[in-house]
Parts: structure tokens; C-alpha cells; sequence
């Protein structure tokens, strides 16, 4: 009758072993897996459980920020119910999780790879960053990292860590060039200097920011992949909530996604 | 009571089934995803998504918005097609060796019946459910599964074009679901599957436009089961063919009311979601209740609380 | 947007209201017991607990079961009776100067219709709210709300007893709830209020007994909210009277939702168990939303999700 | 407009200040009031919410087991979803709390009051015996205390503070005598140094317990009051929800009680 437990895989309990308010309402949370999971690749995210009650029901969607030795650190924003709860979990609290879901960046081993972060679209990012950088052959990776202000510009550290020096734009000004991360990119792409062939881009951020990178990269021919978002339930491809349109047709971001190709995502 | 004397068998009419908890259709696909979560083979039945002749993209998103201990959904039938199903994902659940009921709908009486015809031609198919009752209403389309006139039509349609057992999967959204379930026995129906979604909706108050892309999407989850067990309980007083009870089962305790009003078996819908090996959860629960209760067999506890 | 310009103002028919906020009727008595919680005056009325001609001892209890994010309740329509009420309570809620509206019931049309007559006889009482709908029905009791020849039948002969100003109070457990909100309007209602409580029950599992003494409840609270939601949207879309919207309502983004959805005013019935001060809190909200938004008036938002 | 809050005064925020596992599945709960509350008495209840989600929805009754300097105590039994959610409150979480509500114990000055207890029934009588010992003039209370064995048996050390040795029965005998603390109490009161026209009885404890004890005390037509439950939303009348029926008629538990003549309930 217990039998069915031995299947169990991308279900599993991880302790947590810290929750970390980075500023204002962006936290770092570090979760350790009470057994082993598998392996997880920049791009894929966890289901997971806030609260043991019935409301509210469902588990909510996180992006791999990075692994650890031990398990694997999620970087997320305060914005509604489920994020709040997540916020006052402490050291050894439980949590149920499924996952690794989704399917990952598809990195260029021959280009050289431009990753496009906007706000909370670091967590993924930074990830990816880092599986590149520890890739033994590719190129150091480009990042165009765009947030609201200065102060929301996070994991400085860690990139310094792995030798990454974002170009930074922010709304305000207050870091890096004022403005609009795409702009500032494109201006980059359309330096007489670069070859549009040799490069790839790899994006997670608020819509209009893959909007208009999609634009973009339309336009010059480049290659590009963006982390999309949707409202999910399952997380697993059975409810067909989470879909978002593509030229292929409707597609669902928790399972054929969440990274599509920027020339395939319908806006 | 020993262990051994249990059994957890059960009939729906002329389909045979291990056990009492099968899945509930749209919230487990075809079965696959979930097979990476637990041995699926252990449950009572896989109910697959909703099937039609051809291929349906659906609504529009966003589809889903969570509600207090529930869900909205508004999918809108999305389906791959008959065809594609039989060639595509009805392989890898024999090769599982489940039993397999599979949901279908139609637009019209024909292509009901067109659909029922195919898919009980099909081997590897152990039951028929029909759904009359999605609320993700096209062109007057619910009233297959409100008007009791048109409900009768379109069960005797298909009962003459299959064999399979059938089970007709009533809507929630009458204002008396004893008819519905009489009009569908009447009909031909082997077996009754109660409920379906109940309609709903949210709003947006900031960008002041529903939440749906639909507007109106099926309200499932523990925040409707109080609705779900009165349905059932209904039903058991109207007809005699089994009921498949469903609507916000999470636990073996809500699994065991709803028998105890009436269900000879239950299936789970929205609770996957919350965890995907909730259906293995739920049947150890009702083995460790019938234990601990000295049941042996279900049939003691169909109906009970009547 | 100045804080002084914003209204919340409401007309309800010729009921004129400070604010759109009241009680649910059986939810709030007969005010006195808020009272030790906050100034009742500031609610844009007080909805009483529904009177009959003559006491009624109601069901037997238990009464109440909590389910997920809701409750059953099988009261049974207790009530010490219009005459009672109108020497004991009315007085009180007179002094407190907050407007009154009195939900009420009979068991047949003449009861309806001498109950509204003696109620619109009295000074004091503002509006009559008309319970079609409760679910605890007592032989056929419930065709009042379900079948809508009754339906308009008993509000014609209670529209002519009384020239207060008549809401009528809508059932959820019916196929089309537009249909009925359309038969109230031309029976000569002069508003709608929707939802009352979806039918339910619970079992308890180790008895094997129905959890209330009743067998059925009345489903209520944030659970049902969705549903409740979209019968408004379809009120609104079925009626041109005011729509006074319940149901599962427990902050101010609720009461804007069902605002947005076509009612002019909302009411707050589980929620004072939950917070029994919650109506401040809700008027509160909205009065903040709206200096957010730039809103100066209710009407800005009535329908607007349409 | 936010002129309402002046007149709330039943309804407060109270801060954890202990939470003592006692024995296995009961637990003593300190509770401290942000603000001023109204005087509680012995009988009286209050309606905790133990959850500030929307599940479990209604807020729970637990008997005023104690007055302390700064607040109150609420001693409980870990049965269900609420009582375990409060099992897990730590000192300094902040739970919403309605009273004190309900009526009182109605103390006879001049009998001998008998304070009868099944179970967690000492929540309350405690704090009756409390509150006579405290009161100048009034004798000394008889205890008579039943539980199923004697690791429940609970407030030892509390009531020998109080000088009360209570009379115990189990009913595996562990503790006092083997039985039925009922057929104690008859015993007792049937032994012939007794005027029975001297005593009160109060009690509180499981629904087989009180009304064997009303059966005895209408039997020998003695004074009796018993603290009764039943499922409540409102707590504070209005619901109609928590009827008990009486000679009188159906009263709500919530607002007419929880304390009832014995002699008045319906069984
Ligand atoms: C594949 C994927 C990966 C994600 N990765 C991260 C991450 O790494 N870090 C992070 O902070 N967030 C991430 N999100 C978003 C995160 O899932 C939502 O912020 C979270 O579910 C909100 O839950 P809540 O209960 O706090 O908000 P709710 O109360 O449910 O909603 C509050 C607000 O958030 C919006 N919201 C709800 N769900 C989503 C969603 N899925 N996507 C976007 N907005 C939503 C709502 O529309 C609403 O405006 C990811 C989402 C997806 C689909
Ligand atoms: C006036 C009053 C005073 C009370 N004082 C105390 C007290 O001092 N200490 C204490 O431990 N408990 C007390 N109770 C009982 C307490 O309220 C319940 O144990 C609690 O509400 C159960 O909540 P739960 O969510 O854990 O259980 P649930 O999950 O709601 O239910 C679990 C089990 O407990 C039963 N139950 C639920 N509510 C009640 C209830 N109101 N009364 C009895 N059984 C119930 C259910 O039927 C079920 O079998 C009192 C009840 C009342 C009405
Ligand atoms: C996302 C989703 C999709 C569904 N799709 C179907 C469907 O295709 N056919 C059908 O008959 N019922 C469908 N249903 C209804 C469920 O099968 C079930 O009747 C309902 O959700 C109540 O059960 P639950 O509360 O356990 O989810 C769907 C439900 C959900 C949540
Ligand atoms: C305990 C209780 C008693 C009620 N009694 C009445 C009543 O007497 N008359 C009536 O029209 N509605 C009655 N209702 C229904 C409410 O007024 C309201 O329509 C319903 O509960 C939905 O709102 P809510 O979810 O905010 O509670 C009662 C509801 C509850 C919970
Ligand atoms: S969330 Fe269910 S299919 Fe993607
Ligand atoms: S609990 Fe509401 S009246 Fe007693």
C-alpha cells in the first residue's frame, strides 16, 4: 500500500535555513531539501507551499535564484498573500515544495551570451549568470541589469564574486545610466563594434521590458530567450492555466516554457 | 479487524475499479505528469481532460485566479482532440495498466454522439464520462447540462452510440440537481459524476475588469464541498445508479463523506494541485479509517448518513 | 483628489443612505450587540435578523459547522416575531438614529403580505428586505424563491401592502438568477439584494451523522464570494433597480469588487463573527481607495467591470 | 470618520506571553491585552482568532481559566485545526481576541459551594475556586475533580497555592479514587452528615458528566449551575448559531450562558 512513496521525486519537504530581507520587501530565501532532489538548471522553478491551511491553496511559482550546497536559494518580492507568509517563515520552518519544473535558458556554447535582467528578473538572471561563468569554455556573459532605483539593484556582491559588472540603468538615476535597460542595450547592439550574429540574449523582467526587447530582437535579427510569468495552478502542465500565446500557438509557461523564444511570444 | 479482510473494491455499474479514488478530469491531464509524483497505476481510475472530435485552443488568458480555499478556472475545454488523445496518450496509460474514463463534450446531440461512438470503438477505454455541464458557456451551450429536456436528448444519443459504461457528470448550477441526475438515469446514464465546477468570478479592483479573460470561469476547491456533499446527497436520494462524488476533496475524511452521502466513489480535482500524491494520501486515509472502524467494505459506508 | 469631495452617498429606490455599507440580515441581530463594539450610526443601515408574524423557535441545534473559508448554518429562521420586535428593539435602533431595514418572511402569500403591511405601518422602519430565499425550506417552503411564478406572485401582493421601500432578497440555488432578479423587478420590487446562502451540508465522519441536527445549511463567507460575485454580474446585467451585494464579503477590495460588478450598495454578514467591528474597517478601505483612485462618488465605480 | 474606534472596547489585541505545554495535548496560554479590557469573571469566555487568514475562518471559545496581573489565562486541549495552529504561538505573536463574554458562576454567600470538574471542566472552576478563595466571607470550596487518568489531572500545584485539596476520581484509577467522579460527589453528598440545603454545586466538564449530575442534583433537589458548550460563531449573540435547550425554551450558550441552572437544561 506505501509502496507509491518510492516514485516520489519532485515532491519533497525542505527545511528552511534562512529567510533574508535584502531591502524593503525583497527577501532571500534559502531552502535545504530533506532528500535529494533533482538536478536543477537556471531557468526551472519550485511549486511551493506557503501555509498548511486550505487558504491560501495554492502554491506559488519561484524562480531558481541559485543553488547551494545543500539545496538551492529562491529571491523574491513581497506583493499579496502568499509572498507575506513567505516573509515571516524562519529558520526550520517546513515548507512543501514540487520541483524542478520548467524548462531552462538554452545557452549558446559559440555566442556570447547577453543576459537582461528588469527588477525581481535578476532571480533567474543571477542564476544563469553563474551556471555561464562556471562553464569551463563559454565567454564571461554581458549583463544589462535594469531596476526602479539604486537601492533595488541587488546580488552586487555576488556578481562581484563571479567578476560580472552589470551595465546598470535605473528609472531614477540614482545607479547607472537613468532610464530604460532596453535602450541602453540597444544602443550597445547598434554600436558599429558588435556583431549582432555572435550573440545570444537570455531576459526575465516585467512585461513591457520583454516587450520591448522582443521588439528588439526582432528587429536586429538577434537570437533572444526571455523567463515568462503567468497565473499557474498545477505548475506541472495538467490544469492548462498558465498559458501564454506564441506563434505556435498557446503554450504553457510551467511546462513547454517559462523560457520561450523572444520571436515566438505573442504580446 | 486484520487488514487483509479489507477491501477497497468497487463497482460502478458495470465497470470494476480497486479502489474508490480516481482523478478528476482537467486537473490531471492524460495522466503523464503526474506519473513523475507516484505510481499512478495504484488509482482507482485516471479521468482524463475533457476530449472532443477536434482540437480546441480554449479561452483567452489569464485562466486562473485563486479565490478564499478555492480556484477559478477558465480553460474553456483546451483539448488536443480525440484523435490526437487515442494516438498520442492513451498508449502510455495502458502500458500503466489504469483503468481509464475518459470526459468528452460536443457542441451538438450529433457530434456528442459522434464522439461516443468513436471513443467507445477505442480499446483501452474503460468508461465514458460526459460532460454536460462546464460552465465556459459558447452560444447557449449549458443548456445541455440545464435543461432537463435537452439533457434527456442528448444522454439517449449517446447511450445508443457506445456500449461503455457512461457516466454523465452534472452541473452544480440548477436549482434542483435530483432532476438532473433522475433526467440522466432515465436517459440511460450508468452512473452519475456530481460536481462540476460552480460558476464565478472576481474582479480586479484596480484595473476594474475581471479577473478572467472570460469573465466567468468554474469555481472548485474545499471552498465548495459544503455545496458538493448537499449535491450528492441529493442525488443519492433520486437515483439509483452509483455516484462519483466530487467538489474540494483534500483528505480521506472529506472522501469518506462524501460517501457516507451517497458516493460509491470519489474523484479529486483541485486538491492534486495542492499536492500532486494527494490521491495516494487519501487512500491510505480511507484504509486506516476502515481499520480503525472495523469496516470491510465500502459498501458499508455508501449512503450511511441518510 | 481633496478628501472633502468624496461621497459615499447612496440611493437605494427612494431609501437615501450616508454610506453603502450595512449588515447582513441574521448576522448582526437586532444591532443592539454590535453596539458594544461601535457607534452602529455610522452604518449606512442596519439589516435585521429576518421577522416573522409570530416567534419562531427555529432548528434544532447544532446549528453551526465552520468548512473551509465559510460556515453552514442551520438556524432555521429563529426570530422572536414582528410584534416583539417592534416594542423591544425597533426602539433602540431608533434611538441610535441609523437607518433600518427589516428582513422578513411568511409562510404563505397572505402571511407575506399582513407582514409587510404591519411592518410599513410602523415609523421607524426604513426598508423591508423580503427573504425568498432561505434555504431551511420546510415543505416546498422554497418555491418562494425558486419558482418564478410564485416568485412574482408573492411580491405583487406584498408590493401592495406596503409603500416602504421593498428589496427583495435573491437565491443562489437557482439555474438562472437573472431570470429571477428580472421577475422581482417587475413584481414591483424596488431593489435587489443577492446572495442569500448556497445549500450545504457536512458529515461527521465517526457518527456517521449529517454535522447539523438540520441535515442542510446555509453556505456562507469568503468561500462563496466568487459565486455570489458573478450572480450580482448577472443581476446587474438583468435589472436596472439597485443591487445591494452579498456574500463572503470581508474587506473593502470585496465590497468594491461587488460594486464594480453592478451593486450600488454591499452587505456584511459572516464577517462581523470574524471581526465584529469589520464595517468600520470596510468603510474605512473604501474611503481610502477612493482617495487613491481620484473617486469622488459610488456611481463612478457601480457597473464599471462591465 | 476613524472616530468608531473609540467605542471598541470587547474587542482587543492581545499579545502571547507564554504558551506551557502542560502534558501531552494541553496547553496554558498567558495572554496580555494591548489595552485595557473589561473586568472578567469566572464563567466568562473570550473568542480568539487563532489564524489571520480566511481558514479556519471563526475565531474559537476558551473559558477564562485565570486572571493574571497583566491579563489572562486560557488553559486548552489540542483537538482540531485551531487548537493546533494556537499550540504553535510563541511568546510575542499577537492574536485578536473578542471579550470578556458570557455570564458568571452565580455564587451563593452563604451555602458551601461545590465545585465539580470533568476533564479540561477545571479550565473554568479553577478560576471559580480562584476567585471564592479570594472572596472575604466566603467558605472555603469543595472540589470534586474526575478525569480519565491521572497524568490529567492538572492545576495541582495551583490549587494546593489555594489550599484546595481536591477530591479526584479517574476512571483508570490512576489517581484518587477508580470511577466516576458523579458517584463521588452522591456518595458524598448522600453520606448522612450532609444538609444538602447547604450546598451549590457548580460544574463544568464533558456533556455525560453534567447531565448525570443534573439527574443527581434534581434528584436531591440541590442548587446546581454547569458552564455548557456548543459550536458558536458570533459568541456574542446575534447568530443564534449556539442554542442549548431549556425549560425556557432554546438560549443561546454564547449570550444566556455559558453557565445554566442545572435544573433548566434539556438533555
Ligand atoms: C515561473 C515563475 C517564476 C517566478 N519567480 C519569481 C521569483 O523568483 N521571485 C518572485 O518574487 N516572484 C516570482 N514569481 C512571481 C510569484 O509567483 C508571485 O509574485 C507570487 O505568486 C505572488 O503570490 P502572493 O500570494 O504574494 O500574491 P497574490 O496575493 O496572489 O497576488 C498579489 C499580486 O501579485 C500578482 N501575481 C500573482 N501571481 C503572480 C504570478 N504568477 N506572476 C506575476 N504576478 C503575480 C497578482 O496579480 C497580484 O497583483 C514567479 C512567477 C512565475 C510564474
Ligand atoms: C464557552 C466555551 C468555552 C470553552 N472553553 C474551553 C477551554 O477553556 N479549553 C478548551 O480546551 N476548550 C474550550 N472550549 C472548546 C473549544 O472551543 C474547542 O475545543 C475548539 O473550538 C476546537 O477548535 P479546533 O479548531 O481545534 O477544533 P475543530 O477542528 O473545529 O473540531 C475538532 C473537534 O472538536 C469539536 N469541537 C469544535 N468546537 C467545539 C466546541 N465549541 N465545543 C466542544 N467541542 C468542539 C468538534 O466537534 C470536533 O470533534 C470551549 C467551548 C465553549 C463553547
Ligand atoms: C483546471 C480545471 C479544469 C477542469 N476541466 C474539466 C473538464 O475538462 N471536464 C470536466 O468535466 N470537468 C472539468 N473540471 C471540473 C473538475 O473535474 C471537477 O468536477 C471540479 O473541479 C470539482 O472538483 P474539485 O473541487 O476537486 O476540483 C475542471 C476543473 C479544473 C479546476
Ligand atoms: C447565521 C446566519 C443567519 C442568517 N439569517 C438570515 C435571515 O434571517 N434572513 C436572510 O434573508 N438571510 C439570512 N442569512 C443570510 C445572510 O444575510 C447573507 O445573505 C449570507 O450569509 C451571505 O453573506 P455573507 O457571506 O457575508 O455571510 C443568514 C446568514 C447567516 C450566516
Ligand atoms: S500551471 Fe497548470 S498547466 Fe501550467
Ligand atoms: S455564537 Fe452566535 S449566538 Fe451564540
Amino acid at each position: 500500500m506505501r509502496s507509491w512513496k518510492y516514485v516520489l521525486s519532485k515532491l519533497f519537504k525542505a527545511v528552511v535555513t534562512e529567510n533574508k530581507r535584502l531591502i524593503k520587501d525583497h527577501y532571500l530565501l534559502t531552502l535545504s531539501p530533506l532528500k535529494k532532489i533533482k538536478k536543477n538548471r537556471p531557468g526551472n522553478f519550485f511549486m511551493i507551499s506557503v501555509e498548511s491551511g486550505l487558504d491560501p491553496l495554492l502554491k506559488r511559482p519561484f524562480s531558481l535564484h541559485r543553488s547551494t550546497k545543500n539545496g538551492f536559494q529562491i529571491l523574491y518580492r513581497v506583493v499579496g498573500k502568499g509572498t507575506t507568509i513567505l516573509s515571516n517563515k524562519t529558520p526550520g520552518d517546513i515548507l512543501d515544495v514540487i520541483g524542478p519544473l520548467g524548462n531552462t535558458f538554452p545557452v549558446n556554447n559559440k555566442h556570447r551570451n547577453i543576459l537582461v535582467a528588469g527588477g525581481l528578473g535578476i532571480a533567474p538572471i543571477f542564476g544563469l549568470a553563474d551556471s555561464i561563468v562556471n562553464s569551463p569554455g563559454l565567454e564571461q556573459p554581458l549583463l544589462f541589469y535594469g531596476a526602479r532605483t539604486g537601492k533595488e539593484v541587488l546580488c552586487k556582491k555576488n556578481l562581484a564574486d563571479i567578476s560580472i559588472r552589470p551595465v546598470i540603468a535605473t528609472d531614477d538615476g540614482t545607479a547607472g545610466k537613468k532610464g530604460n535597460i532596453v535602450k541602453v542595450l540597444e544602443k550597445f547592439l547598434k554600436s558599429g563594434s558588435i556583431n549582432v550574429n555572435e550573440y545570444s540574449i537570455y531576459a526575465c523582467g516585467p512585461k513591457p521590458m520583454l516587450k520591448a526587447l522582443s521588439a528588439l530582437t526582432n528587429k536586429l535579427g538577434i537570437k533572444g530567450y526571455a523567463a515568462l510569468e503567468q497565473s499557474m495552478a498545477c505548475g506541472i502542465g495538467t490544469c492548462l492555466g498558465c498559458v501564454v500565446h506564441t506563434t505556435r500557438g498557446l503554450k504553457c509557461v510551467c511546462k513547454e516554457g517559462p523560457v520561450f523564444p523572444l520571436n515566438e511570444i505573442v504580446w | 479487524m486484520k487488514k487483509k479482510t479489507i477491501t477497497l473494491k468497487v463497482n460502478i455499474g458495470k465497470l470494476k475499479l480497486k479502489n474508490p479514488v480516481m482523478t478528476a478530469s482537467g486537473t490531471f491531464g492524460y495522466g503523464r505528469e503526474y506519473a513523475e509524483f507516484f505510481d499512478i497505476s495504484r488509482l482507482g481510475a485516471v479521468v482524463v481532460k475533457g476530449l472532443s472530435l477536434k482540437p480546441r485552443q480554449g479561452n483567452q488568458p489569464p485562466r486562473i485566479v485563486e479565490t478564499a480555499s478555492g480556484m477559478l478556472n477558465s480553460i474553456g475545454l483546451q483539448n488536443i482532440g480525440i484523435d490526437s488523445f487515442i494516438e498520442n496518450e492513451l498508449p502510455f496509460l495502458k502500458k500503466v495498466k489504469v483503468p481509464v474514463i475518459v470526459n468528452f463534450f460536443g457542441d451538438s446531440i450529433p457530434e456528442y454522439a459522434e464522439a461516443a461512438a468513436k471513443l467507445g470503438a477505442t480499446k483501452g477505454i474503460h468508461a465514458l464520462e460526459m460532460n454536460i455541464s462546464c460552465p465556459n458557456k459558447q452560444a447557449g451551450w449549458s443548456i445541455f447540462g440545464t435543461d432537463p429536456r435537452v439533457t434527456s436528448k442528448v444522454i439517449m444519443a449517446v447511450r445508443k452510440a457506445t456500449s461503455l459504461p457512461l457516466i454523465v457528470k452534472l452541473s452544480p448550477n440548477v436549482t434542483d440537481i435530483g432532476l438532473m441526475a433522475k433526467t440522466a438515469e432515465d436517459a440511460g446514464a450508468d452512473a452519475i459524476s456530481a460536481i462540476n465546477t460552480l460558476t464565478g468570478m472576481a474582479i480586479d479592483i484596480r484595473s476594474r475588469k475581471p479577473k478572467l479573460a472570460n469573465i466567468i470561469g468554474g469555481l472548485s476547491g474545499p471552498a465548495i464541498k459544503p455545496v458538493a456533499l448537499k449535491m450528492v446527497w441529493e442525488c443519492y436520494k433520486s437515483v439509483k445508479i452509483p455516484i462519483i462524488g466530487m467538489g474540494g476533496i483534500t483528505t480521506a475524511e472529506d472522501a469518506i463523506e462524501f460517501m457516507l452521502a451517497g458516493a460509491s466513489a470519489v474523484a479529486v480535482g483541485t486538491g492534486n494541485f495542492i499536492n500532486p500524491a494527494i490521491t495516494m494520501e487519501i487512500l491510505e486515509g480511507i484504509t486506516s479509517f476502515m481499520e480503525e472502524e472495523g469496516i470491510s467494505s465500502l459498501k458499508q459506508l455508501k449512503g450511511e448518513a441518510h
